[in-house]
């Protein structure tokens, strides 16, 4: 178990640096940040001597060395624009943005095993169809579309929620709908599959022919094997998830991580960018340890392998 | 001392309309569009900033409701010229204290200079570049002396900031930065990144005739338009702040509502490549054309949703403001007969970069409009998409790439505005290393004469009688660009609830020096 | 004509060690049939990947007519990639469906010479002819035949090059009792007809009584008895044959299964028995069998087992 | 020997039988459009006609037929910008499947068959690439160079690569195991051969459908960059373009944000019915993705 | 008897057509008694076993016709629910092929041999446990208190079939269906499974049905043999008879082709040919296209011929 962990953290270690490497260097490649940092009529010497300040003017490659050695003290040097460390802008909003995260991700299982199991049960069936289209729905609308519909809707029309805002369970509806709804699909789909998969396999044969009634059939015995496929990935959906967050953070006035990064590149603040990709980086490392630790409780053979 | 002006309180206190004496209580929640990154003025890089730090911190001149500039931290103050070299003396206002209760004296006016000339701290230490010394007379008296005329500083509101020494020494630059302390209407209370401000009302404020009468402001931050007009319709919110141009319709007949519409502190217009020789703007001709081509008060009507005014070269309010300078009339038939005068009847194609950033509502859409026209008189139009960064980029001359067409471009110095600085940048010939037409793709010599002596120019009657004759060239060649409209702003708040009066502070509407709950 | 010496090959898994070939010595004669026996997971397969190149042993000799595999060229070992074909147990798995079954035919033949495309049909009709089918399956698709069909189609395939050797892995046990007198009976013709070599690897004991010549029994990755297999199956001499035996079923109601000739389970090959493997489970364990690795006794019919006689 | 008697040959007619035409028709009207371009629309997608600015639907009161959907704030044809949307939802669409397809297919391929070092090599880029959001990647890059198609393009193929990678490097593990490739090896056929012989068609099934289901993924991708602002960019247009900017006319031209959601939602919709139809055709094994 | 069939069709119905895998078969079980339902695969035996069961393919499968009778209630008319609630696991229980996959991978061996004796209202509590750890003991499963709650891959595959055949007698049915329980074996595992079924038998009395292809299981298991040809039972009878005389050509022809030990021959006697397809089966005999002994008259069904001490074949050359 430890060799375990261990191991997923070496190569996440090793995953991060990549991801560092490739913000970093493409980072860089997207313009100087310092002259929107300075007025129109600033002197070059200014512009310079902030270069100098933030260490802009040296090789790329000691720029990175640097960044990597500060950054393995905890110091992602300071914001350009905010003026303080990027580091604590971002753990700052991370909070708020693992929440977003992970209440579009339970939004999302909640909607998909259920349909993904009654798709499975009536396959070929109107449930099998209407749920199915229902979840592709999802993945046919752009992300901040679904938030306005849904702030136009629920906010303004009824409303039954508010349309912006972070700290009580009602603020985090809308914005778990608008994220949650895209992996829908693709989650009913492996349920399904998985259900189908498990439905179909001898041991469930047995549970019938031993007389285990159909309820207990589906949503006990063959819904627990037919999660190990779902636990597997989401990790990668919760990565999907902080990646959403980048833009229905900005609908919903979220205060996260993504509208911070966004806000940055387009400042070109690359210690924020630098520090928020990071940190999602890790997250995503992290969330996939975890899963990984996790599918162990459901699937009792991979707790033996390791 | 040979007194030029003196006092320049023309518009005293007293004149002032009377604030409610009510106590202040109650909490008010208003959601603004933009978010400053920094809390300090001396710190600020960007105009967002002050709508910030303009709540907490205070200059010794302002700007009143009418964009005249008034004394506020000055309760007097005049410039003078000793041995040909200015002298600008100032009496500040006693009884002004920080919100931890420090009375304000020279010293901290002293030392706000000395955090903006540090480039560390500021990135606007150039400004005060003129400056040779700061003499301390006494408490509340204090000198500035100038190597040379610096025509923008009068208009700047003598460009200083009322910095608490005491404090910032006491408490460190951190802590200082978290928490910041100044003389404004509003102490500082809590701040959350992306998501809101807190402020209360400072019980010890100097101004008791021009101050807010609610205790508790809540600044909410709400960048997208849509979800900012719902918490206001819903009610999490009772002022708004920029409401989206196409809705400022619905705002102006919503049911107990108020609306201020305004022009802000920007000034937009489209530049033309003038300094390559082989660019067909160098023809004055094509220059006009393009001026002729445009239809802007159409595009300020439909694009804009007249959230835009009309100007040519300088705003209404702004020091060299010309009523006689009229804006080009829309006459493509003129335009495309001067085209063709310039020897290119068919017309030509050009790169046209456009601005797509969406701190400047609807620039967008109202480039793309303006590149339409131009296309429609033959000055057909490759429209290229830049967001801030690329473009900002694309501005500059030191650095690649070269802009060679025509672009989207403004320059905002706050309300009223001054000319002077940014012409400096965008009209005056590049000069490598002197800061001197760092955006600028007109070479004209004497347009940089002209200019040079504005720079240097303090006498505002004079100063004034100079820009005028510099716009007046400018129009008339179309040089530095074509100025099309200054953007406006609609604040809206709840009539029933909120007791609102705008202020354009330190350069911007968003300013709650006198708000309250009804 | 093939020989083995000492093959050992170990896997390194995340669990531990897989010990699942460990010193496995044999000869397989020409013009004659070696079959491997043994229960699942014995080493059988590895044993037979091996020799086709498919594993690399972690130590030990495979030899071709005296030239040692592991030291060929890359030319050399293309030639004896020619002689040795194989012929797997699931004719559903072993070919691609796909590929046209002339294609899967010709597929060894085009690799190794290029006759050009009247040559190849023509060998394909030839071999196809071979095997029992008419010249017009080339242009058919592998799912459009039985079972039994597709595993001629695979002994075409495994034939067209005119191998000296064939590995056949369970060649019949996917099939149907009825087919698979088929198969087997194809199978010993051909071996007739063109001189072939077969090494057989099989479960089934009376088919490997009935098919081979020469038969070795594998237990837990060691070789526990080898033989003419006249001998093997008359005299058994290693414990875990005599269970094996008396464990087989006969079609024959009067015939009594001794249940006790090998208790227990078969041992992980993570974590083999030490000494002899198959002690644990061996009714005639003594304390040296716990310790001692028994090496292989007698010749040609050799057992491993402490208890037996050199 | 009566092993000779062989079936007769069907032809699978019945696979035509069941065939999604609704969402085929979608997609088709998107492809007339998309080959038509301006040729086939009513009106220039970028023509600006300011006095039309905000007509409504010609079903709506002030609406004409001159402008069937209505026109957007600076008086363009909503319809005409729809048509000229699909073709550039098409080709973003088409490089960039055919990029990460064959990229990531190679990949997934080499890895999967060669396993060990080069696998693991492989296994950490896609983790490397799954660990940066892909709209921050995007966002960088955008910025990095001029938005706009191809910028939507690269970013498209460097976020999906991985996406066809990790897939089809899962079925070449589970063919290479395989008897007919065991088989092949054994005979002395080449790698190269095995891999255009028995691996690539084999993964042809797997990657038409991971295609058809990219073509959604793509459109909403490119909707999301525009919404940032990074997206396809004037005098292009794209849906998520339309979208994004009219989505501050929200309520005073329900159709600006509408008729283009439509699109979009009908379009990737069609996409996914057809994806999902196919991999029951193609690959009943893969349902799951 | 346990169990009476008559005349039972099952058929699929496929896109292809109709495939009627089970062709009007009749069989008995005793009390007591082992039959072996023995046929090469497509044959229709598993199918038989399933209608039993009435567990056939969803959508596709449905008894056409026929009776069956358990204990001389009728189950063909059975609803679905009560078959689930008294037929299935209660009275008629399964073990299946593959013992890998026929238990719940994700569920501890406890909880799944308690699910039946839970769901038929056998036991419940501390009783359940007991009686868990006693059914697991009578499969000889070691010291089956401790591993109550491992899972099945800590178990060995054969030590899983006896959890499965836990399963099946916690409920002491009176009919227990072992649908090829030994195929995935090894042959020294397969012949502990073939003993522990001969003691659940002797412990418990059930009637077994056998579903094998393989004869020598068969032969040492059954009391009774029933050989299955496309979807019909050619012959049946004593297990004795069938193997040492044994009547139907088909039975003749499979023994003659198996090898066996001991018995070593120059060639083995194939059966040419393959099964017809049971869309469209042979008119007549459907061994007939294969059969040595073929005559004209076996285009026609062939008579069902009873031939001594209930062992009886259909076939025309017996009539």
């Amino acid at each position: 178990m430890l060799a375990l962990v261990l191991r997923r953290l070496w190569q996440g270690a090793i995953s991060i640096l990549g991801a560092s490497v490739i913000i970093f260097v493409i980072s860089r490649l997207s313009g100087d940040p310092v002259v929107m940092l300075v007025p129109p009529d600033a002197p070059p010497s200014l512009i310079a001597e902030i270069r100098t300040q933030y260490g802009l003017d040296q090789p790329l490659v000691w720029q990175y060395l640097l960044f990597i050695g500060h950054a393995l003290t905890g110091d992602f040097g300071n914001s350009y624009r905010w003026q303080m460390p990027a580091l604590k802008l971002i753990l700052d909003r991370l909070p708020a943005t693992i929440q977003l995260a992970a209440c579009g991700l339970l939004f999302s299982v909640a909607l998909a095993v259920p349909i993904g199991v009654l798709s499975a049960v009536h396959r070929g069936g109107w449930i099998d169809r209407i749920g199915r289209i229902f979840a592709m729905l999802g993945q046919a609308m752009p992300a901040f579309w679904v938030g306005l519909l849904l702030i136009l809707v629920f906010a303004v029309q009824l409303n039954w929620l508010p349309a912006f805002g972070h700290g009580t369970p009602a603020h985090v509806v809308l914005p778990a709908i608008a994220l949650g709804w895209y992996p829908v699909a693709a989650q009913t789909r492996i349920v399904r599959s998985a259900m189908l998969d498990v439905l179909d396999s001898d041991h469930i044969r047995l549970s019938r022919a031993l007389g285990t009634p159909e309820r207990l059939i589906v949503w006990k015995y063959a819904l627990r094997n037919a999660a190990v496929p779902l636990l597997t990935m989401l990790g990668v959906y919760f990565a999907a998830m902080l990646g959403g967050a980048f833009v229905v953070e900005t609908i919903f006035a979220w205060p996260g991580v993504g509208r911070t990064v966004v806000e940055a590149v387009f400042s070109r603040d690359f210690p924020v960018v630098q520090a928020g990709v990071l940190f999602t980086s890790i997250l995503f490392v992290l969330s996939n340890l975890l899963v990984d630790l996790s599918y162990g409780l459901v699937d009792p053979r991979i707790r033996d392998v390791r | 001392m040979k007194p030029w002006i003196t006092g320049l309180a023309a518009a005293s206190l007293a004149a002032l309309p009377l604030a409610q004496g009510l106590a202040q209580s109650g909490t008010l929640t208003v959601g603004l569009g933009a978010e400053a990154t920094i809390m300090d003025p001396t710190r600020s890089s960007a105009g967002v900033d002050s709508y910030f730090f303009g709540q907490m911190f205070e200059q010794l001149l302002r700007t009143d409701p009418d964009l005249k500039q008034i004394n506020w931290l000055a309760e007097s103050w005049n410039l003078a010229d000793e041995g040909g070299k200015p002298v600008i003396t100032v009496k500040i206002r006693p009884g002004v204290t920080f919100h931890n209760g420090d009375p304000v004296t020279s010293a901290d006016f002293q030392y706000g200079m000395q955090r903006q000339q540090d480039p560390k701290l500021s990135r606007f230490s150039h400004l005060l570049n003129a400056v040779e010394a700061f003499e301390v007379i006494d408490d509340l008296t204090f000198r500035l002396r100038f190597k040379e005329g610096d025509g923008s500083f009068i208009t700047s509101n003598l460009h200083l900031w009322a910095m608490p020494k005491r404090h910032i020494e006491k408490v460190g630059e951190e802590e200082y930065q978290r928490a910041p302390v100044g003389t404004g209407p509003w102490k500082f209370v809590s701040r959350t990144v992306k998501e809101e401000l807190r402020l209360e009302a400072y019980e010890g404020y100097w101004n008791k005739q021009n101050r807010p009468t609610v205790k508790n402001l809540v600044i909410k931050i709400i960048p997208e338009d849509l979800t900012r007009v719902a918490a206001y319709k819903t009610g999490a919110i009772d002022w708004i702040d920029a409401v989206p141009p196409a809705a400022t319709a619905e705002f102006a007949k919503l049911e107990n509502t108020s609306t201020y519409t305004a022009v802000t502190g920007n000034n937009l217009f489209l530049n033309f490549n003038t300094h390559q020789p082989n660019s067909p703007f160098n023809d004055v001709r094509v220059r006009r054309a393009a001026a002729h081509a445009i239809d802007m008060d159409a595009i300020i009507k439909r694009v804009l949703f007249d959230q835009g005014e009309r100007y040519a070269e300088i705003g209404r309010g702004t020091p060299g403001y010309d009523p006689d300078l009229k804006p080009y009339p829309y006459d493509p038939r003129r335009a495309r007969a001067l085209l063709a005068e310039a020897g290119h009847p068919r017309g030509f194609e050009v790169p046209c970069y456009n601005l797509t950033t969406p701190r400047e509502p609807n620039i967008k859409e109202m480039g793309e409009a303006a590149y339409a026209y131009l296309s429609a008189i033959g000055i057909r139009c490759q429209i290229r998409q830049l967001e801030y960064g690329a473009w900002i980029n694309l501005g500059r001359r030191d650095a690649p790439p070269e802009m060679d067409g025509i672009v989207s471009w403004m320059w905002s110095h706050g309300l009223p505005g001054d000319p002077g600085t940014p012409w400096l940048g965008h009209l005056h010939s590049y000069q490598a290393g002197k800061g001197l037409g760092s955006y600028s793709y007109t070479d004209n010599a004497e347009m940089d004469a002209l200019l040079r002596q504005q720079q240097t120019t303090m006498d505002p009657v004079k100063r004034e009688a100079l820009l005028k004759q510099i716009a007046r060239i400018k129009h008339d060649q179309v040089l530095g660009g074509l100025t099309t409209y200054r953007p406006m702003v609609t604040i809206a708040w709840r009539t029933s609830k909120v007791a609102f009066k705008p202020w354009p502070s330190p350069g911007f509407w968003r300013n709650f020096q006198e708000i309250g709950l009804k | 004509m093939l020989s083995l010496q000492n093959v050992t090959k170990h896997y390194q898994t995340r669990r531990g060690t897989v010990r699942a070939v460990e010193g496995v010595s044999f000869d397989v004669r020409p013009k004659s049939t070696l079959a491997l026996v043994g229960e699942s997971g014995c080493g059988k397969t590895t044993i037979a990947k091996m020799i086709l190149q498919l594993e690399r042993p972690t130590a030990g000799a495979i030899a071709f007519e005296g030239a040692d595999t592991a030291t060929m060229n890359a030319a050399q070992l293309k030639a004896y990639r020619r002689q040795v074909m194989a012929v797997f147990q699931d004719p559903y798995a072993s070919l691609n469906p796909r590929l046209r079954v002339g294609t899967i035919i010709a597929e060894p033949l085009l690799a190794h010479e290029n006759p050009g495309r009247a040559a190849t049909e023509k060998r394909v009709a030839e071999v196809l002819d071979i095997v029992g089918l008419p010249a017009t399956a080339a242009r058919l698709y592998p799912h459009e035949f039985s079972g039994g069909q597709r595993q001629r189609i695979a002994i075409a395939r495994a034939l067209a090059l005119r191998p000296r050797l064939m590995v056949l892995d369970e060649p019949v046990s996917a099939l149907d009792v009825s087919i698979r007198a088929q198969v087997l009976n194809l199978l010993a013709d051909i071996q007739l007809e063109f001189g072939l070599t077969y090494l057989i690897i099989a479960h089934d004991l009376a088919l490997v009584e009935h098919f081979s010549n020469d038969v070795a029994v594998i237990y837990l990755g060691r070789v526990a008895e080898a033989g003419p297999t006249e001998q093997v199956f008359a005299q058994p001499r290693h414990p875990y044959t005599q269970a094996l035996l008396a464990a087989v079923p006969q079609p024959d109601p009067d015939h009594v299964l001794n249940e006790a000739a090998a208790a227990g389970e078969i041992a992980s090959a993570l974590d083999p028995p030490s000494g002899c493997r198959f002690h644990p489970r061996c009714p005639l364990a003594i304390d040296i069998c716990r310790t001692t690795t028994p090496e292989p006794r007698g010749t040609p019919h050799q057992a491993a087992c402490h208890l037996v006689e050199a | 020997m009566s092993a000779s008697t062989l079936p007769a040959r069907r032809i699978p007619w019945a696979a035509l039988r069941r065939l999604p035409w609704l969402p085929l028709l979608v997609l088709g009207a998107v492809g007339i459009a998309a080959i038509g371009g301006e040729a086939i629309s009513p009106h220039d997608p970028n023509g600006l006609d300011l006095s039309a600015s905000f007509k409504p639907p010609a079903w709506q009161d002030g609406g004409s037929w001159d402008y069937p959907l209505g026109a957007d704030n600076l008086g363009r044809d909503i319809l005409s910008r729809i048509m000229a949307g699909c073709g550039v939802s098409v080709i973003v669409a088409f490089y960039a499947i055919l990029f990460s397809g064959s990229i990531g297919a190679l990949a997934g391929m080499i890895a999967g068959y060669f396993g060990g070092r080069v696998d693991a090599v492989l296994m950490r880029l896609i983790e490397i690439q799954q660990s940066v959001p892909s709209i921050a990647l995007a966002l960088i890059l955008a910025a990095a160079m001029e938005p706009g198609l191809s910028t939507v393009v690269i970013v498209i193929v460097l976020t999906y690569w991985a996406w066809y990678a990790r897939i089809i490097r899962g079925e070449i593990m589970a063919l290479k195991g395989r008897d007919y490739i065991a088989f092949a090896r054994t005979a002395g056929v080449s790698t190269p051969v095995i891999f255009r012989r028995h691996l690539l068609p084999n993964i042809f099934n797997t990657l038409v459908v991971l295609g058809t289901l990219q073509v959604g993924q793509v459109i909403l991708f490119e909707a999301s960059l525009s919404f940032l602002g990074l997206g396809i960019q004037q005098p292009d247009i794209s849906w998520g373009l339309m979208l994004s900017d009219a989505r501050q006319y929200i309520t005073n031209a329900w159709w600006g944000i509408t008729m283009p959601g439509i699109a979009i939602m009908l379009t990737c919709l069609s996409a996914n019915i057809f994806g999902d139809w196919l991999r029951d055709r193609l690959d009943p094994q893969m349902r799951q993705l | 008897m346990v169990l009476e069939v008559h005349n039972l069709h099952t058929h699929l119905h496929l896109k292809r057509g109709i495939l009627r895998a089970v062709d009007g078969i009749s069989l008995t079980v005793g009390e007591g008694e082992t039959l072996g339902l023995v046929g090469e695969s497509g044959s229709g035996k598993t199918l038989t076993g399933l209608s039993l069961l009435r567990l056939l393919p969803k959508g596709s499968g449905r008894i056409a016709e026929g009776s069956i009778k358990l204990d001389g209630q009728e189950l063909t008319t059975l609803s679905d629910s009560a078959m689930a609630r008294d037929i299935r696991g209660r009275r008629i229980a399964m073990i299946m092929q593959d013992p890998m996959t026929s238990l719940n991978p994700v569920f501890s061996i406890g909880d799944q041999v308690s699910n039946p004796l839970r769901n038929h209202n056998i036991a419940q509590g501390a009783t359940l446990r007991s009686k868990v750890i006693s059914v697991l003991t009578q499969v000889r499963i070691p010291s089956a208190e401790k591993r109550l709650g491992d899972y099945p891959h800590q178990f060995s595959g054969g030590q899983r079939q006896r959890i499965v055949a836990a399963m099946a007698i916690g409920c002491t049915p009176r009919l227990l269906v072992a649908d090829e329980p030994t195929t995935a074996l090894d042959v020294t595992i397969q012949v502990q499974i073939i003993a522990l079924l001969r003691q659940i038998q002797a412990d418990t009395g059930t009637g077994i049905i056998l579903i094998t292809h393989d004869l020598g299981v068969a032969a040492s298991l059954c009391h009774r043999i029933a050989v299955m040809y496309a979807g019909r039972i050619v012959e049946t009878g004593p297990v004795r008879r069938i193997y040492k005389s044994p009547a139907h050509p088909y039975t003749q022809a499979l023994l003659a082709a198996i090898p066996r030990l001991g018995d070593k021959r120059a060639r083995l006697q194939a059966i040419p040919g393959q099964p017809p397809s049971l869309i469209d089966p042979p008119q007549g005999c459907r061994f007939a296209p294969r059969c040595p002994a073929r005559m004209d008259k076996c285009a026609e069904p062939p008579p069902t011929v009873t031939l001594a001490d209930g062992h009886e074949a259909a076939c025309w050359k017996l009539a």
